[in-house]
């Protein structure tokens, strides 16, 4: 089973090589491995029919107990056998009909794909792998019933399709999902009735099983996609509709009858809904002109039926089922393949415009006869043992029974006065006038609908054959007990050969009433505006206009808005759980005293805050920021934080200058508050929503003694072990050095990208001279021993920090300020006379000292970063001096960076 | 000249060695009879000891010079409905070295009540705000003064042109 | 202190809050800063404000009453890469300038909801006008 | 020699808090933007001289590095930065309020520029 | 054992800082980019390979013990994501190579593209609350780098936007790791896990932990907070986009489901809000991504709607969920990377990458229908492709939890994905383009983005069929995140 | 570090507060400006009070680690006046022109 499945598959994915190689041939050499599979299958009919099984199984996820599992029992046979017979004949069938087109390599693939999918769905014993190759049928019906992709009424058809379907299957999957969880096991022939009736899960497995498997047969109210699927090429409709896709939903419902059915509601459901699918598609049918259409609509009342006689759970019930089934897939597959024909030959499948193709086109004409028998229920036929099995599984159910007979006689007798239609009217009187004269079309195109409807005639006349052979291992598969099979054309006057007879008789009426019945069924014009497509062209609009509202809630192109929800939620997500935790701030424990200088550094940063928050004009914005650091720094100082500080400080006049740098080409900034009152009170409320929140957040945060020894450990530790008095620096460049790794690759980051993004490299416009208004020659020849001062501090500062305030951070940034006094009074030209090294390199430099620092611990087999001393001199030097100068470097190199590109190119 | 700057090294090493200013100053109080001897024989000593003097002296004066127009400035500040009369004025330089300029224009910048606006080196004139005067001529007058005093302090050493 | 610490942190990320809500792209870039501020004053608030003295300890003296170096060490961390991250902002803003005079921050981002350009509408890299030699 | 310096220490600190307190007071009273740079850049910068030199002697000379460097940078400095401001704002066209003797640079300009 | 621990951060950073150094012949920078990203994708793999036989490595930096020093951990899932890392990093620059772009901007992107992998590993081995914010900004500033290469007003405009919303979110985190901090007095995650586990935080802790978890939401772009995501991810260069959307937003991922698992080992307060904020999250950015008519709208609305389903996995709290969770994030990443690199292929070729103007490529290039299939059908769930076994998990664990919402959800999220998806597929493929001289008038670019595509849908259906040694691994990443061995014995081992 | 002054407490205090005073004149000039020059010139005035400040702070607390801190912060002060320096003029100024008193030889 497995290699069958393979052989189709790798089959499918090696036809359009095939069909580039062999072109006219490949329809036959693609048939090879679907009739060999055939001809296996058929191999084991008497194994099968004895009452065996085949199993094949491959681990595929042990840990959900999920496997590859197949099994080959009655119905699985019965399935496979359809499948892979009607599929060779298609493949042949299509080799022909779709001769010229240029993607029939294409076509090949997917409908061998397809073919591998619904053997696998039917051979499937694991319900997750049954699921997958469900799936894999959706998508390859898509992508068939697609096939003629410029067409925009194929893609909505296929679309339909595919939504429908899918939607239909995730239901299914939970369904499954739920079985798998109610019975603890994921085989269908471990499946027993006991464990899911009356579980707790079971009423909701029903439904979404149900779901899954309505959609899929084109149930009411999910039929619509089936009709629409008649835009695909005409062997796909036959496919689809005789053997494959529409059936797997059939498939499952009688592969779970004996699980899931049984009680009330399934067969209430599963009747009633069926009956009626089948009452609306036979209506549906005979309004139509397009044979191809018509066609369809009778497969829906097919499927109404079939779903409807799994419901009735009798033994003549689903006899009546198996037999209807495969009468269907052989007339259906005739019919379709059959229409293919003559829309061939004759370019049209109007009724109106076809009759009297008989003379012309005799084969095919046999061959649509005899399908058209049987799908009226005409003796011998197998369609009518099928019918006769129908009756009397519904008379046996007693009165729901016989109302829904009613409702079957009328349904059939439209089917009756539809098959009248496809071959009376279309075969026989004179021939009519049109657009090209027909002929007979080639014997590819003729043999498969023949063999398909003399097997129909065939299997009728001599049912001993498939009762023993394929019926009677296949109901049993379905039905929950043992079920006594026996086939008989006629068994005396009872109930269902009178139920025939009406129908006949009615059948014939409707068919020469046919006008009138379709005039009866347009008058009821507003349920087809119900039930049609509109309906989903609307739902589909409603959902996207909806999906557009939804979208334009969070894609409203306006930041503000953005930041907005984003701190108010952030907002009120702390102070709900604060209110949930239900804490008060501070209960009182002691805190540090508070002292004035702290107090008033806090005040000028909040004044300066203010300040850049309120005021106009780009100078009071870069004081007011420049005033709100140095307030900080203030603060910072008198916490006992100078490192802090120190940085702080260098950081913060940075950003003026680079400010001072970047704003002296901008308009001037307004004052805050431009947007409108409304807006101004809005936004004032988030931030001080924001505000209140970090507040309390930091309160609650301090609201009890500083746990853990963190602090004493880092105190205690830092001369000892890590060779430094200033704990904060040993901090950053030995205990947490890699946090500062992290941190001067971000700097260094961000100075090559603002480099990138303001266009480095390129040549300055203007000989390099500084900014005006550092032309003075004071200032220029102040500059220098101030810049060099500088550059020794910075000196310095890196050589003392491990001991004192200081390090690789502050020590560069420094350098770097004293870069910048000279490159803005000298221009970016004295970069070049005063280092060699370009700053990307400087950065480079750094890092990799940074990097080999850290590198030295690993060599040493001991952890990255861990420090190594050695002291030559009686100068202690290690290797987090050495990570402190890649700091420096890197910092430095990184600032020159950005400060070159950011001054402009005039400079 | 080398080798006393290498004498003042030798001040500065034990300077770091000490670690104070107060050794630093007696190093030199030290220090000094020897440069003026050394100056007897020596010309470079002479000019050495020379510099010295010429610069404290510079330094001691400035120092007054800057606390003295402090009081200008404190009295100016602190009496009531007294406005300065401010004016910028032109003072051509003696010298046209940029560094001497430059020291120039720092001085007198440091001394309040006078700063420096902008130095034209095509003419070697110097644009000085004054916060308050009556007459160009004493305001030109004492920065005259200070280049004045300046190159006294530095000629010695041959700078300037 | 901590009270202190807290209330400023709180008013100035406000303040830097709303800076992000103005309408003008630079007082939003200024904005970040601020709030990195207070944030950064957040953190050490968390970390107490204990001790007399900075968190310094020399050879022969006894650690007495020092301050947590340990969020003093964050912070310094914090400042650099706020720095850092607000140089970037900053020449993104220069550049949207200079090519667009774009300030208003809804204008900014409006930009980004129009249709995609077609593929070889796609601005060169780096912009052309910078090019030329 | 202790309390000589202790005592020259206190001076010098509050003298140099006067000093900054005279140059905010300066800048407060002053007509225009240059006036009030007399007092601040320079009367402030005096002031935190003193107030370092205060500390030296405070310390009995044992901060004298730290000093040192500060006031250093605080010499060069003090005064390129007033230079740089007043000249900038000159250059911008921010005129000083000049009393009979006017604005000689401003002559010179407009007779550069005229040229 | 150091080594290793070290190397996952440690190879994109030297391969940085050498191209930095030979920066200016671009043919060396790309050589040694590649040769990085690959050696870091080995490296990867070989982490993969030991943890996947239980090893977990954990070292401390400079060898000072926990929760003194940083503690770097590498488990499963640390292990799972530094490979698919790599994997995405490498197929980026394969992608790159040789794009008709100017050889500065290609230099550029290498050296960005190695110090966002920097920051992205970095994120995934720390063990240390503070250390993740650095590794946050490193991979923040990667990402600022790469968004606004290449100028542009429409692409500054997307930079600006993420740029401030994605700081502000790191502000947050930073704010958060100071309270966590201040209310636990430690940073180590293991400690605090401890805390947690013992029911012995305080409120403040608590609260720190809710912001950093909100932080964490804004970078994985959870509901209601994804705004930037699909703000910003469509204006970038194509590979860019497609490393963002395959690998930035799941770091914000990663970091809740690291979080919450370490602390929180049960169902508890956090899980429920997760859990409505997941449904959440699936079903708006669904319906967004429905609503989009550009192909990159469309995906980056998907990453949204996507995510929601990983933070499902993760509020669900059961390991079955937990294994979905990471099956979900290792299927995702690979799967939404490549279908941004097909949108950027499709968009080449189709001169456009608006709906509207694209068309016609199922006829004139086959392959890349096909490579486009795969991924798409993996993103919507489609047995037997990566995709269907991530949602499987989950709707099997919400169902098993009882949890029918979320099952829900779920589902009905996949329905829209597909959706969305047969509107690229009918768009860009199906329909006939509208102006056929359009079609291909470039060419069909570099061979070796077709690779690049081709490779990542072999792995997508490679995940699919043999899903089975995936989701192994998958479970028992998440029994380790659930009892977090390594993470907890921290604190004993002491220094090394 | 030790401190010895004449008077100690109150000489260092009395400094403090005049300090504390004088930044309060300094900040309200900053605020009210009127022109660019006024705004940079107190902020410079602001810094040298910051550098006395923190000398008098590191007295007061007897840590000489704070001295540090002023002399960054006299660096610093220099830089932000020259920063302010760049914003006097107004926007769009062109910077084409080096200022017609500078000889080519000066630089
Ligand atoms: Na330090
Ligand atoms: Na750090």
């Amino acid at each position: 089973m497995l290699i069958s499945l393979l052989g189709i598959f790798i089959n499918g994915l090696c036809a359009p090589f095939v069909w580039r190689l062999a072109h006219r041939h490949a329809g036959l050499l693609l048939a090879v491995v679907p009739a060999a599979s055939f001809i296996w299958f058929a191999l084991q009919v008497p194994e099968i029919s004895r009452g065996g099984a085949l199993f094949e199984s491959l681990a595929w996820v042990p840990a959900l107990n999920i496997t590859l599992g197949l099994r080959l029992d009655g119905l699985a046979l019965l399935f496979a056998l359809l499948i892979t017979g009607i599929g060779t004949l298609i493949v042949m069938y299509s080799g022909a009909y779709l001769r010229d087109h240029r993607q029939l390599g294409r076509f090949y693939a997917y409908l061998l794909i397809f073919m591998t999918a619904m053997l696998g769905l039917v051979l499937a014993d694991d319900l997750i792998a049954m699921f997958v190759f469900w799936e894999a049928t959706s998508i390859a019906s898509y992508l068939l019933i697609s096939f003629n992709h410029e067409k925009a009424e194929s893609r909505r058809a296929a679309l339909q399709a595919l939504l429908i379907t899918g939607g239909g299957g995730l239901a299914l999957l939970a369904g499954l999902v739920l079985l798998g969880i109610a019975t603890d096991t994921w085989q269908f022939s471990q499946l027993q009735s006991e464990m899911v009736q009356g579980h707790a899960l079971f009423p909701a497995i029903m439904v979404l099983v149900l779901i899954g498997c309505f959609t899929k047969s084109a149930q009411f109210p999910f039929h619509l996609w089936l009709p629409n699927a008649m835009n695909a090429p005409t062997p796909v409709s036959a496919y689809l509709h005789s053997a494959t896709m529409v059936k797997a939903g059939i498939y499952l419902l009688a592969r779970l009858n004996p699980t899931l059915g049984g009680g009330t509601g399934w067969s209430t459901v599963l009747i009633t809904l069926g009956a009626l699918t089948a009452l609306l598609g036979a209506v549906l049918a005979i309004r139509q002109y397009d044979l191809k259409r018509m066609l369809a609509y009778t497969t829906v009342t097919v499927l109404g039926q079939l779903t409807m006689l799994i419901g009735t759970n009798t033994s003549y019930g689903l006899q009546a089922f198996v037999l209807y089934l495969v009468a269907h897939s052989f007339y259906k597959g005739a019919l379709f393949m059959a229409v293919g024909a003559i829309d061939h030959a004759t370019g049209t499948r109007d009724i109106r415009r076809l009759s009297g193709l008989f003379t012309l086109m005799p084969l095919t004409g046999i061959a649509v006869g005899l399908a058209a028998f049987s799908n009226a229920g005409l003796p011998p036929f197998f369609g009518f043992i099928a019918k006769e099995f129908k009756y009397a599984g519904l008379i046996e159910m007693g009165s729901i029974g016989w109302t829904v007979t009613v409702v079957m006689i009328l349904t059939n007798a439209l089917l009756v006065a539809a098959a009248g239609l496809i071959f009376l009217k279309t075969f026989l009187g004179s021939p009519g006038k049109l657009s090209h004269s027909p002929h007979e079309v080639s014997p590819l195109m003729w043999i498969g609908p023949l063999l398909l409807a003399v097997g129909g005639f065939g299997l009728g006349a001599g049912n001993q054959w498939p009762e023993i052979w394929l019926v009677n291992t296949a109901v049993q598969a379905i039905a929950s007990e043992e079920v006594d099979v026996g086939l008989y054309l006629w068994g005396g006057i009872t109930p269902a050969v009178i139920a025939s007879a009406l129908t006949l008789g009615l059948g014939t009426v409707f068919y020469f009433k046919a006008d009138a019945v379709r005039a009866l069924a347009n008058r009821l014009g507003s349920i087809w505006t119900f039930s049609g497509d509109l309906l989903w062209d609307k739902l589909l609009k409603r959902l996207f206009r909806f999906a557009g509202a939804v979208a334009a809630l969070f894609q409203h192109g306006s930041l503000r808005l953005h930041m907005a929800l984003m701190t108010l939620v952030v907002s009120i997500c702390v102070l709900f759980g604060m209110l949930m935790m239900k804490t008060t701030p501070f209960d009182g424990h002691a805190l540090s005293e508070v002292s004035l200088p702290g107090v008033i550094g806090c005040l000028l940063a909040l004044g300066g805050a203010a300040g850049a928050a309120f005021m106009a004009g780009r100078l009071a914005l870069v004081a007011s920021l420049g005033a709100s650091g140095l307030g900080l720094a203030l603060f910072f100082v008198s916490i006992n934080a100078p490192d802090v500080a120190l940085t702080q400080l260098m950081v913060e006049t940075l950003t003026v200058v680079f400010l001072a740098m970047v704003l002296r080409r901008m308009p001037v900034v307004p004052a805050s508050g431009g947007s409108g009152a409304g807006a101004n009170i809005w936004h004032a409320a988030v931030a001080v929503v924001f505000g209140l929140a970090v507040t309390l957040l930091i309160m609650t945060a301090v609201s009890q003694p500083l746990p853990g020894d963190l602090a004493d450990w880092f105190l205690v530790n830092s001369l000892p072990s890590g060779y430094g008095s200033n704990v904060v620096n040993v901090i950053l460049v030995d205990f947490r050095a890699v946090d500062t790794l992290g941190e001067i690759l971000v700097v260094a980051i961000a100075a090559l990208a603002a480099s990138t993004l303001l266009g480095v490299g390129q040549p300055p416009t203007a000989k390099p001279r500084g900014l005006p208004e550092f032309s003075s020659l004071m200032l220029r020849q102040g500059m220098r021993p101030l810049a060099a001062i500088l550059f020794l501090v910075s000196l310095a500062i890196l050589w003392r920090g491990h001991n004192l305030p200081g390090g690789g951070f502050i020590g560069g940034l420094v350098a770097a300020t004293g870069f910048t006094l000279l490159i803005v009074t000298f221009g970016r030209g004295i970069q070049r006379g005063l280092a060699r090294i370009a700053p990307p390199t400087i950065i480079g430099l750094g890092l990799a000292c940074a990097v080999g620092a850290g590198l030295f611990g690993l060599a040493a087999e001991l952890s990255f970063m861990t420090g190594l001393w050695v002291a030559p001199f009686g100068v202690k030097l290690g290797t987090p001096l050495l990570f402190d100068l890649g700091v420096f470097l890197t910092v430095f190199g990184s600032v020159m960076h950005m400060l070159r590109n950011l001054i402009g190119r005039a400079v | 000249m080398v080798y006393l700057h290498l004498l003042l090294a030798t001040a500065l090493a034990m300077l770091l060695a000490q670690a104070s200013p107060l050794y630093w100053m007696l190093a030199f109080a030290a220090l000094y009879p020897l440069f003026r001897l050394g100056g007897l024989v020596n010309g470079a000593c002479r000019l050495y000891a020379m510099r010295i003097e010429a610069g404290t002296t510079f330094i001691c004066w400035f120092t007054y010079q800057v606390f003295s127009a402090s009081m200008n400035v404190a009295k100016m500040v602190l009496s009531p409905h007294r406005q300065p009369e401010s004016a910028v004025v032109r003072v051509p330089l003696q010298t046209r070295d940029k560094r001497l300029v430059t020291l120039i224009g720092c001085l007198l910048t440091l001394t309040p009540g006078t700063l420096a606006l902008d130095y034209w080196s095509r003419t070697g004139e110097m644009f000085v705000h004054i916060l308050d005067t009556r007459s160009i001529e004493s305001a030109t007058g004492s920065i005259a003064e200070i280049e004045r005093r300046l190159m006294r302090w530095i000629q010695p050493l041959g700078g300037g042109r | 202190m901590e009270w202190i610490g807290a209330i400023t942190a709180g008013i100035m990320a406000a303040l830097g809050v709303w800076m992000m809500l103005d309408r003008h792209l630079m007082r939003v870039v200024l904005g970040i800063a601020v709030l990195g501020n207070a944030i950064n004053l957040g953190v050490l608030t968390a970390g107490r404000f204990a001790g007399s003295e900075a968190a310094f300890t020399f050879a022969g003296q006894q650690v007495l009453d020092s301050a947590n170096p340990l969020p003093q060490a964050l912070v310094l961390t914090a400042i650099v890469i706020g720095f850092a991250l607000f140089v970037f902002a900053l020449s993104v803003l220069k550049r949207t300038h200079e090519l667009h005079g774009d300030k208003d921050t809804d204008r900014v981002s409006q930009v980004t909801e129009r249709p995609a350009p077609d593929q070889d509408e796609e601005e060169p890299y780096p912009p052309a006008e910078d090019r030329k030699p | 020699m202790k309390e000589a310096m202790a005592f020259a220490g206190s001076i010098l600190i509050l003298l140099g808090a006067l000093f900054s307190l005279l140059g905010a007071l300066g800048v407060c009273r002053l007509p225009d933007a240059y006036s009030r740079m007399h007092s601040a850049s320079k009367a402030g910068a005096l002031g935190a001289i003193l107030i370092l030199l205060g500390a030296l002697f405070a310390t009995g000379g044992h901060a004298w590095f730290n000093v040192f460097l500060a006031v250093a940078v605080l010499l060069v400095s003090a005064p390129m930065a007033a230079h740089i401001i007043s000249r900038a704002g000159h250059m911008a066209g921010v005129r000083p309020k000049v009393g009979p003797l006017g604005d000689a640079l401003e002559r010179a300009k407009d007779r550069s520029s005229n040229r | 054992m150091n080594v290793l621990v070290i190397l996952p951060i440690l190879i994109p950073l030297t391969t940085l800082l050498l191209a930095l150094l030979v920066r200016r012949h671009h043919a060396w920078v790309t050589v040694i980019s590649m040769t990085g990203s690959a050696i870091l994708l080995l490296a990867g793999i070989y982490l993969v390979a030991l943890a996947a036989e239980g090893t977990v490595l954990s070292a401390q930096m400079g060898g000072w013990a926990a929760p003194y020093g940083i503690s770097l951990v590498i488990d499963r899932l640390s292990a799972v994501m530094v490979a698919i890392s790599g994997v995405i990093g490498f197929a980026t620059l394969v992608y790159c190579f040789r794009q008709p772009m100017p050889a500065d901007f290609l230099r550029d992107t290498h050296l960005f593209i190695q110090g966002l992998l920097v920051g992205i590993c970095g994120a995934f081995v720390t063990a240390d609350i503070f250390n993740l914010y650095v590794w946050f900004e490193v991979l923040l500033i990667g990402s600022f780098a790469l968004i606004a290469l290449g100028g542009g007003e429409r692409r500054l405009s997307g930079a600006m936007t993420y740029l401030v919303l994605n700081m502000l979110a790191t502000l947050l985190f930073l704010l958060a790791a100071g309270l966590v901090y201040g209310a636990t007095g430690t940073l180590n995650m293991g400690e605090l896990a401890l805390l947690f586990r013992a029911d012995e935080a305080s409120a403040g802790a608590w609260l720190g932990v809710i912001l950093m978890l909100v932080s964490f939401s804004i970078k994985a772009a959870l509901f209601p907070l994804f705004g930037w995501l699909p703000a910003s991810y469509h204006v970038a260069w194509t590979p860019v986009s497609a490393l963002f959307a395959g690998l930035l937003t799941k770091v914000g991922v990663y970091a809740l489901i690291r979080l919450v698992t370490l602390l929180w080992p049960e169902p508890g307060v956090v899980h429920s809000v997760l859990l409505w904020v997941a449904c959440a999250t699936m079903i708006i950015g669904v319906l967004g991504a429905a609503a989009q008519t550009e192909v990159r709208r469309i995906l980056s609305f998907h990453i949204v709607s996507q995510v929601g389903y990983m933070v499902l996995g993760l509020a669900l709290a059961t390991p079955l969920a937990l294994a979905g969770a990471v099956f979900y994030l290792i299927h995702h990443i690979v799967v939404k990377a490549n279908l941004f690199f097909v949108g950027g292929i499709a968009a080449r070729l189709s001169g456009s990458e608006r709906l509207a103007a694209m068309g016609g490529l199922y006829a004139r290039t086959p392959l890349l229908a096909i490579l486009f299939a795969i991924p798409a059908l993996s993103l919507a769930g489609i047995p037997p492709l990566s995709g269907f076994w991530a949602k499987f998990v989950l709707v099997k664990a919400s169902l098993d939890a009882g949890i029918w919402v979320a099952a829900f959800f779920a589902l009905f999220t996949g329905i829209f994905t597909l959706l969305s998806m047969s509107k690229i597929w009918n768009e860009t493929f199906l329909k006939a383009h509208p102006d056929p001289e359009r079609i291909g008038a470039t060419g069909n670019g570099p061979r070796s983005a077709w690779f690049t595509v081709a490779g990542l849908a072999a792995i997508t259906v490679m995940i699919g069929l043999g899903a089975g040694p995936v989701m192994d691994y998958a479970i028992a990443a998440s029994t380790q995140l659930i009892e977090a061995p390594a993470y907890l014995q921290l604190l004993n081992r002491g220094g090394e | 570090m030790n401190v010895l002054l004449a008077g100690q407490y109150w000489v260092l205090h009395l400094a403090g507060g005049i300090l504390v005073v004088s930044m309060v004149l300094l900040m309200w000039r900053l605020l009210v400006g009127p022109s660019r020059p006024d705004r940079a010139v107190a902020m410079d005035a602001l810094t040298m009070i910051g550098v006395a400040g923190v000398t008098v702070l590191a007295l007061i607390t007897r840590q000489q680690v704070l001295l540090d801190v002023a002399i960054i912060l006299a660096i610093v002060s220099f830089l932000g006046s020259a920063a302010f320096a760049l914003l006097f003029r107004g926007a769009h100024s062109s910077d084409e022109q080096p200022g017609p008193q500078l000889h080519e030889d000066d630089i």
